[in-house]
């Protein structure tokens, strides 16, 4: 094993150490800031180096095989053992790098973002604790151990997301957020029952080894088991029909947004789904499910995105959408496309969040300045930023151009690499057809609601108040830096896996091999053309760009009108802004349900009722009345007495003769 | 140390010095002026504390047998003795009641303010109760003790407790004592039948263990009536509509040994007795599936009722039915994992719920009210309490990492097995528990601020995180390193599996059993 | 019938009247004239037995006789003293205590 | 071996009749010495140290005879000399003691000044003595007429109470009535067997096979019921609360425990020895009466509100356990007995005193609630009840658990599983009134400033209630000397058929 390899455990422990001093300053001295952001980002910086050496040390590596370092014995019951274990592998660096290397950025950016709050201390715990989880999630050598790190993850969004925790909406979002989740999490806990009955271990390397023989294919167990997993997965990655907490955990400060709900946590469930491929490739009927569900969602997404107005909001759904991507990827087989568009979508949308953060900022700092209340986060509001915040609007055309897919940026690839092996499944079955074509129409509203999204941000006239025009600056560059090395990673990220007809493809592919590798033989090999797939990139190109000029031609800024003078919404798009009520829908058909049944049938009737009322409170009153009734008989007259006595004795009697 | 531990014969009497050290203490209490009651009961639990440490050591972990063992006469007459050991299971529970109890004494520091000696008094007294019914080893023993110390809780319920006091201490009372007698008649027979069988009329455990073939028929009787008696200490579904009304009503320290320490005292008694005195009748398909069903409908039912709570401490006690309902599925699923996860569970809700009342009777000192529509937006006024309570929220729900996890996940992964239906409907708990507990935090400590008494409370004092240290401390340690407790059950657990399935298998094979082996 | 038998049925049979008028009559006296007559009643039976048994029925009369003397005393003695208070002795009346 | 007693000599005869003799001795000087000095309240408290006197001294005589282990040369005397009979004979003499020390300031307070008053005790405890010594049907029968007339009076002392009058008459007319019962039942008995000696009417029914017999069974029948009377069995018991209601304190603690305690005694004795042969009606009879009776007692009790009424019902409960442990027809309920009425007389008396010592504005009215406060005020009196209370429910660590052990120990050992779950389901209800006693002791709050101020306990009650409470828990941790003796009491008390065959 490489040197650097042993040193995994600092990238956990990195992380956890500047919690835990965060976490005391914001009890004991919140007011010490500046020690927070040494902390805060140092741990991150170092985390990363560390990160990269272990990536580079496994690299050398000839030997491929998983490194599993066990630290401690976690649970040892019987036939179940479970270790307090890390593994590093190819699919576990490339999430590494990514996790800690976004999340360095973004730490970054947090420092001027955040700067004014009262919170700081406690923000920067929060989120060194939430990177401490994810890197946990990703190395974890078995399902629990990553379990730890996954409802980890989730407690971190769930306390980011009610960061601002005095305002009812923001701890609403958090707790919807967390009991989302935790619905996907059962899921994942099914699963792990399941694969623990069928292999006895929950460890990564022993349950895939074992998984050939353990399951047949296509059979109940490992459906069972995919199942499960995917609910898990969906419950994390926000995929239909669990997707609706991640809009609302817009409501955390906006580098969270871009850190747990754009770039890192909500890919795990796409990261599950890869790590556990073998399972899923040997149960085709779920892997087709997980591919519907991610065509599903990111159609669905797409559309609910093209008329929010709230910039986080079209954000959230684009991210949901793009998940949906990830899944489609993952359905389809092609693991390592999945996992490439992860990584360039960690990139652009991680600067398109944060783009927005820095827009929202400056636009909320005015706000502040003025005293004004208007909405520091709806694009009506707004217009016109590209003269207050020239770098901002660049980067975030470069980010747009790239989830787009405009050709030659990341996104373009990535997306493309999803769908062209979906295409090439069509071969199989034509209902592959079916989500690709799903896949490109939402590649085409992609295209248009980003660009509607730029337009009504940065283009056309300011529709930000005279006032406040006056105090709309460019953002610090502790902001802007992460925004420049994230607008590079979107350019060029695609280098990473470039489709076979160009040179060196499929770097990413083949460096994923050693972990994708335990599912080539259930999958039939992806066969296209060089033309087809000329053909396709040109689709996507057209799709892409279609897209872009439908939003310039139909869409016009400058006869937008502020938020508050604008009309309300009417019809179809109604719906979409809206969201398709979904919310509403779940809201009256499971949550008040719910809470009415357990209050009003189980808790006051049930319980207090007839466990309560009737059996144990009315025995007792029974009893008492039948006192009552004997101590009435009672009547004091000597008559009745000698009565009840001679009647006593008849029967008496009767009963000895 | 083990050394010295040999020296002094610590072995032969540790478990005597824990049965006496309280009660004269409790004597103690009583003779020195209010003032300084709880100085001596602190004292006297931190002793008690102090002595029973040694215990995790010097117990020899690899082995069922009872350890520490030994009897005196009690009522030799008819084979009464005073009988005393203690295996892995009764360790933990052990350790768990010397640990709350010094926790108890600091958590009703200034919560009580009348009446201080018999208060401290009693819960020393209540000390002794619990710490017998866990290591007698004599069922007449096991009895008495287990109905005395109704009378310390009765008392501190109803002396010390809230307005609704005399109706919850009355409950308390009647509904155990309910069950407790049927389990008389029921250790009554066991003796009769043993004695007429084998000569020896004696109430020591392990010969009516060994010879309780001898009831014959009556099994399910008696089985019946232990596991009345411990189904509404639990409290399992149905039985369990004392528990809120206590739980509300005692005073904090009340509340907390009653989570903590009274409730283990059912399940425990299922481990030790009905089950295996009983176990063609425990594992009977009828008896499995109303317990099966019991505990899982408990675990969802005492939820979903929890979650519409108002007051926190009735929440914190539907909460109990949850989990204890794990505790349930998690012994009859009788697998390695499911019996360990069931009783890691009942040490960490002794940890986490009663931290969770500590910290109920903190917020209720500071603003004089349980409703949580009273609090709101705490987070900002005292940040530390939050904190804790976030934590301890979390590791009730059963985070990873924290002690509510392990025993929960080893109990759903050893009850899927046997019972995978059960144990999928089971696993929803888990959603539930984070709706019940995550909603009442959000509406104690974030929200708006919005309520002008609730602007200026205090922060958690030196004392409180006293209190509080060594739970949080514990909810970590047994969440990501519960290897020490469970190497200390392991063989307990495997004994009372094999021991069950082999007499099962030998007292009456049903014919369903044949079907289970593959 | 023999003796023996006639003389045991004219004994249930007073004695059952003696319960009849227990049952019946209202007045304290007369009630406690009624219970006397059971006693008789039994003294009738011991007699009739002790003819055949042997002489420990004529002894028990004797007693009886005794007691029931001094519980005449005591009786009439507690008839007056409810008499005293409540100055009647219908016994439908005697009832402070109930419940 | 013990002391043998030759019957039949003079010298025997006085030794075997000694505790009678003694006590009758030392009654004939107080009845002479009170015909002398009746006056004050002085003459009062002399007549009751007298009587203290005379019965601690027979108390003393009977324990020489149980410690000589005096036993009879012959077996087919009238006087029993056995253990059962000493135990039963120091358990009344007890309950006299206790209750004549309760007396001293009760009659003083309640200005009831009748010095022969003690002379009453002292006859009832004779009658008592004889029925426990009785081993025939004659000397039980002189034994329970002397007892119940001694209280009929006693129950009417308070000539200046109406209510005590109301009880006399009731208590009377009921109990002539029932004595009706008990002597047809004798005569029957005598038919049948044509012996009234309890041995020789064993040894008839055996060799003669009149066990289904049914001039017999006719006479059980009837001897039951007279006996049910005294026991307060349902349906017999009507008269209990009004007469426990109405007479004064002290007595109808007499009533409650010795009184009872002495109409069991002579039960068990001639159910276990005379019909021991005919167990099987009996016992089915018994059964039924036990299980009523708790059902009984215990649910009316529930609807009380006056705490004098509560415990008179609560005695009704307690006589269906004992009841059940006689259903069991063994040595070893009998042994439960012994030892459950020892612990019942002293709980009963206890908590009598109590009550008398709150009720100082009349016991018949003091409420449950009317205890409210009372551990703040009176400490030691309110942990005293608690003590009595907790016992009378049969809690582990007091005597009366013990009691309650021995008895369902003898139910089960006979196979009545279901009488035990009944008895114990009794036990559940009986906690729905003993608690609430507790609840208002401590639990709530005094009503007013002075209340509780002029209750304590006077003189010699305060012995009463501390040696009651504390033998209560003694017994309770460590009975382990009593169950001896109550086991050797027991003993030998249910001959085996072949003994006697073989004589």
């Amino acid at each position: 094993m490489p040197t650097s390899v042993g040193w995994v455990w600092l990238v956990v422990v990195l992380p956890f150490l500047g919690f835990l001093a965060n976490g005391l300053i914001s009890l004991v001295k919140p007011q010490a800031k500046s020690a927070v952001s040494f902390i805060g980002v140092g741990v991150l910086v170092a985390a990363f180096a560390v990160a990269v050496a272990v990536v580079a040390g496994l690299s050398q590596d000839q030997q491929g095989a998983p490194y599993v370092l066990t630290y401690w014995s976690w649970m040892t019951v019987g036939g179940l053992e479970i270790a307090a274990a890390l593994q590093v592998d190819q699919l576990s660096a490339v999430m590494l790098i990514v996790v800690t290397g976004v999340s360095a950025l973004i730490h970054v950016f947090s420092v001027g973002y955040m700067r004014d709050d009262p919170g700081y201390p406690r923000y920067f715990a929060f989120l060194n604790l939430f990177v401490f989880f994810m890197v946990l999630l990703v190395l974890g050598a078995s399902f629990p151990v990553m379990f730890v790190g996954w409802e980890g993850v989730g407690l971190c969004s769930y306390l980011l997301i009610g960061f601002w925790y005095l305002d009812k909406v923001n701890a609403d979002a958090g707790k919807k957020a967390f009991l989302m989740n935790r619905i996907g999490d059962f899921g994942f806990l099914i699963a792990m029952f399941l694969i623990f009955q069928a292999t006895g271990s929950l460890a990564f390397t022993e349950v895939f080894e074992a998984a050939p023989e353990a399951f047949t294919i296509n059979g109940e167990i490992i459906t069972l088991i995919t199942w499960a997993l995917l609910r898990g997965g969906a419950g994390k990655s926000a995929q239909i029909p669990l997707y609706t907490w991640l809009p609302d955990a817009m409501a955390g400060p906006t580098p969270v947004s871009a850190l747990i709900h754009a770039a890192t946590m909500v890919t795990a469930g796409v990261y599950l789904v890869a790590r556990s491929n073998i399972l899923f490739a040997m149960a085709p009927v779920s892997s087709v499910v997980v591919a519907t569900v991610g065509a599903v969602t990111a159609l669905f997404a797409a559309t609910i995105a093209l008329k929010q107005w709230d910039i986080k909001k079209v954000l959230a759904y684009s991210t949901v959408s793009q998940l949906g991507y990830m899944f489609l990827g993952v359905g389809v087989g092609a693991y390592a496309g999945g996992i490439f568009h992860l990584v360039t979508h960690a990139f652009f949308k991680a600067l398109l969040f944060l783009g927005s953060g820095s827009v929202i900022f400056a636009l909320h700092r005015a706000y502040h300045a003025t005293h004004s209340h208007d909405d520091a986060q709806d694009m009506r509001n707004m217009g016109g930023m590209r003269k207050f915040m020239p770098w901002t609007f660049a980067v975030m055309w470069v980010a747009t151009f790239a989830i787009a897919g405009i050709p030659g940026l990341s996104g373009f690839f990535s997306k493309d690499g999803i769908l062209a092996v979906a295409f090439a499944r069509g071969h199989d079955h034509p209902v592959f057809y079916l989500l690709w074509l799903m896949g490109v129409i939402a590649a085409l509203l992609t295209a248009f609601y980003m660009t509607r999204l730029m337009l009504y941000t940065f283009h056309g006239p300011s529709r930000t108040g005279e006032g406040e025009q006056r105090h709309l600056a460019e953002a610090p560059w502790v902001m802007t830096g992460p925004l420049v090395v994230l607008a590079l990673g979107s350019i060029f990220a695609g280098v990473l896996n470039l489709p076979h007809v160009l040179p060196n493809p499929g770097w990413l592919e083949h460096w994923l091999e050693p972990v994708t590798e335990l599912s080539h033989r259930y999958w039939n090999e992806v066969h296209l053309a060089a033309s087809t797939e000329w053909l396709l990139m040109a689709v996507a190109t057209a799709i892409a760009v279609a897209g872009m000029a439908g939003a310039v031609i139909m869409l016009k800024p400058e006869k937008l009108k502020a938020a508050k003078e604008a009309p309300a919404e009417t019809g179809i798009q109604k719906v979409l802004l809206k969201k398709w009520y979904v919310d509403e829908i779940y809201d009256a058909l499971i949550v008040r349900p719910t809470v009415w049944m357990s209050r009003n049938v189980l808790w006051k009737f049930f319980d207090a009722g007839v466990i309560d009322g009737a059996m144990v409170n009315g025995s007792a009153w029974t009893a008492r009345a039948v006192g009552f009734v004997g101590s009435a008989v009672q009547t004091g007259r000597l008559a009745w007495y000698l009565l009840v006595f001679v009647i006593g004795t008849l029967v008496l009697l009767r009963a000895v003769m | 140390m083990t050394e010295f531990l040999g020296n002094i014969g610590y072995n032969n009497w540790v478990l005597d010095a824990l049965l006496v050290i309280p009660l004269v203490g409790a004597l103690a209490v009583l003779s020195v002026p209010a003032g300084e009651a709880k100085k001596v009961a602190l004292g006297v639990t931190l002793v008690e504390f102090l002595v029973s440490v040694p215990l995790w050591w010097t117990f020899q972990i690899g082995t069922a047998a009872m350890q520490f063992q030994h009897a005196y006469p009690w009522i030799p007459g008819w084979g009464i003795y005073y009988r005393v050991g203690i295996d892995g299971i009764s360790l933990l529970m052990v350790l768990l009641t010397t640990l709350t109890m010094p926790l108890a004494v600091l958590g009703s520091w200034n919560y009580i303010k009348d009446k201080l000696c018999p208060y401290y008094a009693l819960l020393l007294v209540l000390t002794t109760g619990m710490l017998g019914v866990f290591v007698a080893l004599d069922l007449f023993m096991f009895y008495v003790l287990w109905e005395v110390m109704l009378i310390p809780m009765y008392f501190l319920i109803g002396v010390w407790g809230g307005p609704r006091r005399l109706y919850a201490a009355i409950k308390f009372f009647i509904y155990t004592f309910v069950g407790s007698l049927l389990m008389l008649v029921a250790i009554l027979a066991i003796y009769y039948m043993v004695g007429d069988a084998t000569g020896v009329y004696s109430f020591a455990y392990d010969h009516l263990l060994e010879n309780i073939g001898a009831v014959g028929s009556w099994g399910f009787w008696l089985f019946g009536a232990f596991a009345l008696a411990f189904a509404i200490k639990v409290p399992m579904f149905p039985f369990h509509t004392w528990l809120p009304d206590a739980h509300v009503e005692a005073p904090t320290a009340a509340s907390v040994i009653l989570a903590g320490i009274l409730l283990k005292m059912g399940t425990y008694g299922f481990l030790r007795f009905a089950l295996p005195f009983f176990p063609s009748e425990a594992m009977h398909p009828t008896v499995v599936t109303i317990v099966v069903g019991l505990a899982v409908i408990g675990i969802v039912y005492g939820a979903l009722v929890a979650m519409v709570q108002p007051d926190f401490k009735k929440l914190v006690a539907y909460s109990s039915v949850s989990h204890l309902g794990f505790v349930m599925l998690g012994i009859w699923a009788l697998t390695q994992a499911s019996v360990a996860g069931a009783i890691i569970i009942m040490v960490s809700h002794g940890i986490s719920t009663g931290a969770l009342f500590f910290l109920a009777g903190m917020l209720s000192e500071r603003r004089h009210t349980r409703e949580i529509a009273a609090f709101g937006g705490l987070a900002k006024v005292v940040p530390g309490l939050a904190v804790v309570l976030t934590v301890v929220a979390l590791s009730s729900i059963g985070l990873p990492g924290t002690n509510g996890f392990v025993g929960e996940f080893l109990v759903l992964i050893g009850s899927w097995g046997p019972y995978p239906w059960a144990t999928a409907v089971a696993a929803t708990g888990v959603i539930f528990a984070a709706a019940y507990l995550l909603w009442a935090l959000q509406r104690i400590i974030y929200n708006k601020l919005d309520k002008p008494e609730n602007e200026h409370l205090p922060d958690l004092s030196k004392r409180e995180i006293l209190v509080l240290a060594p739970l949080l401390a514990c909810i970590l340690w047994i969440g990501l390193y519960p290897k020490p407790l469970l190497d200390r059950i392991e063989a307990s657990t495997e004994h009372l599996i094999t021991t069950v399935q082999e007499q099962r298998a030998s007292v009456a094979p049903t014919p369903g059993s044949e079907e289970q082996v593959p | 019938m023999d003796l023996l038998g006639s003389a045991l049925a004219v004994s249930a049979i007073i004695f059952s009247l003696g319960v009849a008028g227990v049952l019946l009559r209202r007045n304290a006296i007369i009630v406690f004239m009624s219970i006397e007559l059971m006693l008789n009643a039994v003294n009738l039976s011991f007699i009739a037995l002790a003819q055949q048994l042997g002489p420990e029925g004529q002894v028990f009369v004797l007693f009886v006789m005794a007691v029931a003397a001094a519980e005449a005393v005591v009786g009439l003695a507690i008839i007056i003293a409810i008499y005293r208070h409540k100055q009647t002795v219908n016994l439908d009346k005697i009832n402070l205590l109930s419940g | 071996m013990g002391m043998a007693i030759d019957v039949t000599t003079p010298g025997g005869f006085v030794l075997a009749l000694l505790p009678e003799l003694v006590l009758t001795c030392w009654m004939l000087v107080l009845l002479v010495a009170v015909a002398w000095r009746h006056r004050d309240e002085g003459d009062q408290q002399m007549a009751g140290q007298l009587a203290l006197m005379g019965l601690v001294s027979t108390l003393l005589v009977v324990l020489w005879m149980w410690v000589k282990g005096a036993y009879p040369e012959t077996l087919t005397g009238m006087i029993a000399l056995d253990g059962f009979r000493y135990a039963t004979s120091a358990i009344f003499l007890i309950g006299a003691i206790l209750v004549v020390m309760l007396s001293l300031g009760y009659l003083g307070r309640e200005r009831i000044l009748v010095p022969e008053y003690y002379v009453l005790v002292m006859l009832a405890a004779i009658g008592m003595l004889f029925m426990a010594s009785g081993a025939d049907l004659i000397v039980i029968f002189l034994g329970l007429e002397l007892m119940s007339m001694a209280i009929y009076v006693l129950a009417g002392i308070d000539r200046r109470s109406a209510f005590s009058a109301e009880a006399a008459v009731k208590y009377f007319l009921l109990g002539a009535f029932a004595s009706g019962f008990f002597l047809y039942g004798i005569a029957l008995l005598y038919g049948a067997t044509g012996t009234t000696n309890l041995t020789q009417m064993h040894y008839q029914i055996v060799t003669l096979g009149l066990e289904t017999n049914l001039m017999l069974l006719a006479g059980i029948g009837m001897l039951l019921i007279g006996f049910g009377f005294k026991v307060a069995a349902v349906p017999f018991h009507m008269w209990v609360p009004d007469v426990y209601d109405g007479a004064p304190t002290p007595i109808t603690a007499y009533m409650a425990a010795a009184v009872k305690a002495a109409a069991f005694t002579a039960l068990i004795r001639v159910l276990l020895h005379a019909l021991g042969a005919s167990d099987a009606v009996w016992m089915e009879i018994i059964l039924w009466l036990s299980v009523i009776t708790m059902i009984v007692g215990n649910l009316i009790a529930l609807a009380q509100t006056h705490l004098k009424r509560m415990l008179a019902y609560s005695s009704i409960g307690h006589a269906g356990y004992i009841l059940a442990a006689l259903a069991s027809g063994s040595e070893r309920g009998a042994a439960a007995f012994l030892f459950y009425i020892l612990a019942y007389t002293l709980m009963t008396l206890g908590s009598f005193a109590i009550l008398a010592a709150v009720g100082t504005r009349g016991e018949r009215d003091v409420r449950i609630d009317d205890l409210s406060g009372l551990a703040s005020r009176r400490p030691w009196m309110a942990l005293a009840m608690t003590v009595f209370m907790l016992s009378l429910l049969g809690f582990p660590g007091t005597a009366g658990f013990i009691g309650k052990w021995l008895v369902l120990s003898a139910v089960v050992s006979a196979d009545q599983i279901v009488l035990a779950v009944l008895l114990v389901i009794a036990s559940m209800v009986s906690a729905g009134y003993y608690l609430p006693v507790v609840m208002a002791m401590y639990m709530k709050s005094a009503p007013s400033e002075d209340a509780h101020s002029g209750s304590g306990l006077i003189g010699a009650a305060r012995w009463v209630v501390g040696i009651a409470a504390v033998l209560l828990l003694l017994l309770g941790v460590w009975p382990n000397r009593v169950l001896d003796m109550a086991a050797d009491g027991a003993e030998g008390l249910r001959p085996a058929p072949t003994r006697i065959l073989t004589d």
